[in-house]
């Protein structure tokens, strides 16, 4: 049952006040929120549900990874993708919301010195915390897949978070041409540990890693979720090894469990 | 012990409760470890996840869709089963120092007298058994069981020989009439109904061109279906002698009182956890505000009182 | 003229109809003169108060209660009469320039009869009568007749039977089998059903311990209901051939394009009219932008689209 | 069926940004709407159907007095009373509101040149627009009454809006010690017109003023709206003559319209 990730802190229910909300481009959010009481602080991978506060439509909170996590304060990078997001990215300073976290088990700490990271968009949400926690003990490597033009004040943000980021678009307009999967196992190899957070397909072909010696992959899903800690199993996932609930047995899972064994050639 | 007075104690179909707040089948986590701070406090009482006889993984596909003040849901009974249940699962849900309620649904009436026979042999105690004649997101059993009057009936009875601790009957508000279904789980020896389940629904995803769930329907809960439960309760708390528990779309403190008020001897509330981990808490507090306020003693005066 | 194309015309239960949004009965002002700006665009017909032989000054007390993304409504037919509509309400009416829709209600199948009778006599044009078998507001009549079969076969029956013009039965989601209740209907000769009415509820007001409604019990409407209004489209679309009007908590665009992909051939819009009067004319521009997605040439082809 | 009230501006809905929000004492609101789009005028009495744009919970709008219209401006002064007002009275600069309005028939230009204001707390609000709206060709005298301790942010504003308003409170801690009918009665006579806007009660009581020779009293009503254009009859009421809406037929009726004929002694 115990997936041996990184050990979750305690979910509370907290109100929060948007201290600001930065577009990144046309459909992203940068946003900071104030809690009125500190939450157990949050590892990289960890999530919050976060909601406006008070009224009941939208109903659930969205899961966001909190890019940065304070003692009273939380930041989350965010993509408008419905009716959700769009809400969220429409409320201004001052604005009341709530928020249930951290939930889940986040990527605990690596066990190498090198570190891969692998996103494909706001992918990258949750390694922007990692990557200022791991500092300079850690070798870390990011590379960021986008689709392409249009991109570039995301990625334009990227790089300023995270200097060095290997930039990926689909059509060569932005870094290399091709995708983050490709660019990362170019890299990857004995002793380095490979992260990884994005689409499900993107996530699979992360297990040809496997081929190239890696030995750790870890991976981050996404599911609807209803409760976020574990009661309600909207987010249930079939694995290898049974049903996982990806609120509490994960988001971070390693590879192998949700994918099973990697084919070899 | 709970930090809200004596004036929120009541016995509530044979069960003895400290608050007349229960926690619904299905959308809280069993292991109290898991549970958010302040999760507990005001809590009288916890279901379980409906169990089967045989383990069930549930439903493939999408299991939950966000609706207007609602979520539209389709776990289809994934659980471990009830061996497992009693043989592991049991001891740290009793951890949370609650009175349990096992939440039950089945297949046949063997199945459901097996389940029963199993959770006899359980040396945990077991404060309630819930019927769940109401699931709709199962093909085979669930809400069938409780929208025909002679399944219901043949249910019950079957549960209430089989097992001899308190039972409690989940009715579904998809009956033709919540009144009369109440009234003939009443008459088959249940100690109390629960009113009710979630309300049959469906959502279809434009981009697609198809329904959002492989069964097509699922459950309607949370605050969208708080007025029809309200309305469901008062029709059933007309109809039985028995406790009438409230159930559906309670969301605030002030819908829990409405739901006693209209005759309800407590409530479970579900939907609301996902947003609001300390409401029973707050209706604890909305409850002693109002007893208070209108110079009563106990929740056992202010149920029904709108009916007067 | 509809600035909407010609794809979004369509023949809906012998009503021809340049788009397939309608506006529902009882909502609107059935004077254009009163419609805020714009809320013409996109409406393909528009249904009258409904109607009943003697003229009506509804319930008394509070008849609206918000709920949860909902409202309960206790209006209880307050109306003028069939006499003083035809005589006067039909021609400022029938300026909005587009079909009428004509609802009614009755207690007895005399005063249906009797009601028919005069909408005979009326001059101008009443391009269907849509039987309103299902208002939860009226102690006598109303939905009574939509949840019993045995009640609704004679009241579409006497429907059929006194006017030769077109019927639509505007059913209850209350019917215990919506299917049924739609088959039953096509069986009498009605060439449409529109599904469905409010969803019966009640609201308490908690300070006064008693509930807000004279009648206890009023319709639920607006964006709550609208998964469980889609589940009894789907249900009555599967269950008849004539065309199925969808009802019940169209709120979004998407919302309109879920009825019709789920077998709705048109949909009538409510509630959500208190707080956007330009939905019609969204979501003719949604089923345009859906048509084009799909290279589709007519709302027809998207009718029970998700069906197959 | 025609009131012969205050001609209405035919309504429309306008997607609005909120300018911004200030408190008036412990529980009430003073804030400015910037439209998206021109409205017709609002005359005094007229009034809004306000919500929050693109959720529905709470679903309908609230029915609030403009107390200033501009050609793309509005404002408003309410108080907090339930789920509804708390909402809005949460929201921040920037947020996005949808308007329904002007609706109603508003308060028609006074016969005589001499207009008596009665109001009781929020009734205030249609009275705002009325006053600067008359300006000098008519002798405006105003009176409110308010329950007492507590309320002087409010009745402060109010003297500041309304320079020489006529204060009455039940315990005599504001102003005078009284209720604004008894004050008002003191002032009326032939040749004064009458506006009342406040609780039922009060506006039942302003019927006195014809036994002093007053010959219009008007009232504006109250009452739990739907569609705020005469559609739905959530809002209507039993009248001498028959059933009236408030929403269109009013807010504004004359005083005989509602409450039938005075009694005279
Ligand atoms: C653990 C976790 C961490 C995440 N972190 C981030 C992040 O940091 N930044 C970010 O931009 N996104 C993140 N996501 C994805 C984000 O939660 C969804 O994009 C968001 O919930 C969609 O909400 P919506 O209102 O925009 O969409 P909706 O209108 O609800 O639906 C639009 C689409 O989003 C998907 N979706 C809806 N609800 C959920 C849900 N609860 N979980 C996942 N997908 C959903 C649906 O499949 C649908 O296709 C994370 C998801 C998970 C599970
Ligand atoms: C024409 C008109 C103009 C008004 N102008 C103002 C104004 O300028 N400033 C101001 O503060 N108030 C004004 N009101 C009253 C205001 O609309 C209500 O206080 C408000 O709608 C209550 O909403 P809520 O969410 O606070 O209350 P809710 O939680 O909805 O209910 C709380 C209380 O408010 C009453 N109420 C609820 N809905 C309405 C409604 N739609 N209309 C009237 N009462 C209702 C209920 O009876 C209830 O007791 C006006 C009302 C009308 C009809
Ligand atoms: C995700 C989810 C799972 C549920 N599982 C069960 C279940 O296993 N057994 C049961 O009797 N009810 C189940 N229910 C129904 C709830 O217990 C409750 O009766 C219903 O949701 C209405 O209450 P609410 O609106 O407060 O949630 C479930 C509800 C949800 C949302
Ligand atoms: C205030 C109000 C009045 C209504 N009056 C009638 C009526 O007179 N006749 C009728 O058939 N339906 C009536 N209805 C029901 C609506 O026409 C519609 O069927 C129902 O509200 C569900 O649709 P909606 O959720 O889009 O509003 C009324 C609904 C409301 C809210
Ligand atoms: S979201 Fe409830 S179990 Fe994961
Ligand atoms: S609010 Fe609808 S008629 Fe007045």
């Amino acid at each position: 049952m115990d997936s041996g990730m990184g050990k979750p802190g305690s979910p509370a229910d907290r109100k929060g006040s948007l201290v600001f909300s930065r577009k990144v481009g046309e459909n992203c959010r940068h946003i900071a929120v104030e809690l009125s009481e500190a939450t157990a602080p949050s590892a990289p991978g960890q999530f919050f549900l976060v909601r406006e506060w008070g009224v009941f439509d939208p109903l659930l909170g969205r899961p966001l990874a909190s890019t940065v996590s304070g003692n009273c304060r939380l930041e989350f990078l965010f993509q408008v993708t419905g009716r959700g997001t769009s809400r969220l990215a429409s409320l201004t300073p001052g604005a009341a919301l709530e928020l249930r976290g951290p939930c889940g088990n986040g990527f605990p700490a690596p066990v190498g010195e090198k570190l891969l990271l692998v996103a494909g968009t706001l992918g990258i949400a949750p390694f922007l915390g990692a990557v200022s926690a791991l500092g300079e003990k850690v070798d870390v490597t990011a590379v960021l897949g986008v689709p392409g033009r249009g991109w570039e004040p995301f990625t334009e943000w990227c790089e300023d978070k995270i200097p060095g980021i290997r930039l990926n678009s689909d059509d060569g307009s932005l870094g290399r041409r091709g995708d983050p999967v490709e660019d990362s196992l170019t890299l990857v190899g004995p002793g380095r540990e490979l992260w990884g957070c994005g689409p499900e397909a993107m996530l699979r072909e992360l297990g040809r890693a496997y081929e190239k010696g890696c030995e750790k992959v870890l991976v981050s899903l996404e599911r609807r979720m209803g409760c976020g800690i574990g009661g309600c199993l909207s987010c249930s996932i079939t694995t290898p090894s049974g049903m996982k609930r990806v609120c509490v047995d994960g988001p971070v899972f390693d590879w192998r469990e949700v994918f099973g064994e990697p084919l070899r050639n | 012990m709970s930090p809200f007075g004596t004036s929120l104690r009541t016995e509530v179909g044979g069960v003895d409760l400290d608050t007349p707040v229960i926690v619904a089948s299905g959308v809280w986590p069993m292991d109290p470890a898991l549970w958010p701070e302040g999760s507990l406090d005001g809590v009288g009482a916890v279901c379980s996840k409906g169990l089967t006889l045989k383990p069930r993984d549930g439903n493939p596909g999408c299991r939950i869709v966000e609706t207007y003040s609602g979520v539209l849901n389709s776990i289809g009974l994934q659980n471990s089963g009830v061996d497992h249940f009693v043989a592991q699962e049991l001891s740290a849900f009793s951890f949370a120092g609650r009175p349990i309620i096992v939440n039950i649904a089945f297949e046949t009436l063997d199945d459901l007298v097996e389940t029963v026979e199993v959770l006899k042999g359980s040396a945990l105690k077991i404060s309630a058994l819930e019927l769940n004649v109401s699931c709709p997101n199962v093909t085979r059993g669930g809400m069938t069981w409780g929208i025909h009057p002679e399944s219901l009936e043949s249910a019950v009875t079957a549960a209430r020989r089989a097992w001899n601790g308190i039972l409690w009957v989940k009715l579904s508000p998809q009956a033709p009439s919540v009144g009369e279904f109440a009234e003939l789980s009443q008459g088959c020896g249940a100690e109390a109904v629960v009113v009710g389940n979630t309300w049959l629904g469906m959502a279809i995803d434009n981009e697609r061109e198809r329904p959002f769930f492989e069964n097509v329907f699922a459950g309607l809960s949370g605050p969208a279906v708080f007025p029809l439960a309200l309305r469901a309760v008062w029709e059933a708390a007309g109809a039985v002698e028995i406790p009438v528990i409230g159930c559906g779309g309670i969301s605030r403190p002030q819908d829990a009182l409405s739901m006693i008020l209209a005759g309800a001897s407590a409530v479970e509330v579900g939907t609301a956890l996902f947003v609001d981990s300390r409401l029973p808490a707050s209706i604890c507090r909305e409850l002693e505000r109002h007893l208070r306020e209108k110079g009563l003693s106990s929740v056992g005066d202010l149920v029904g009182r709108a009916r007067r």
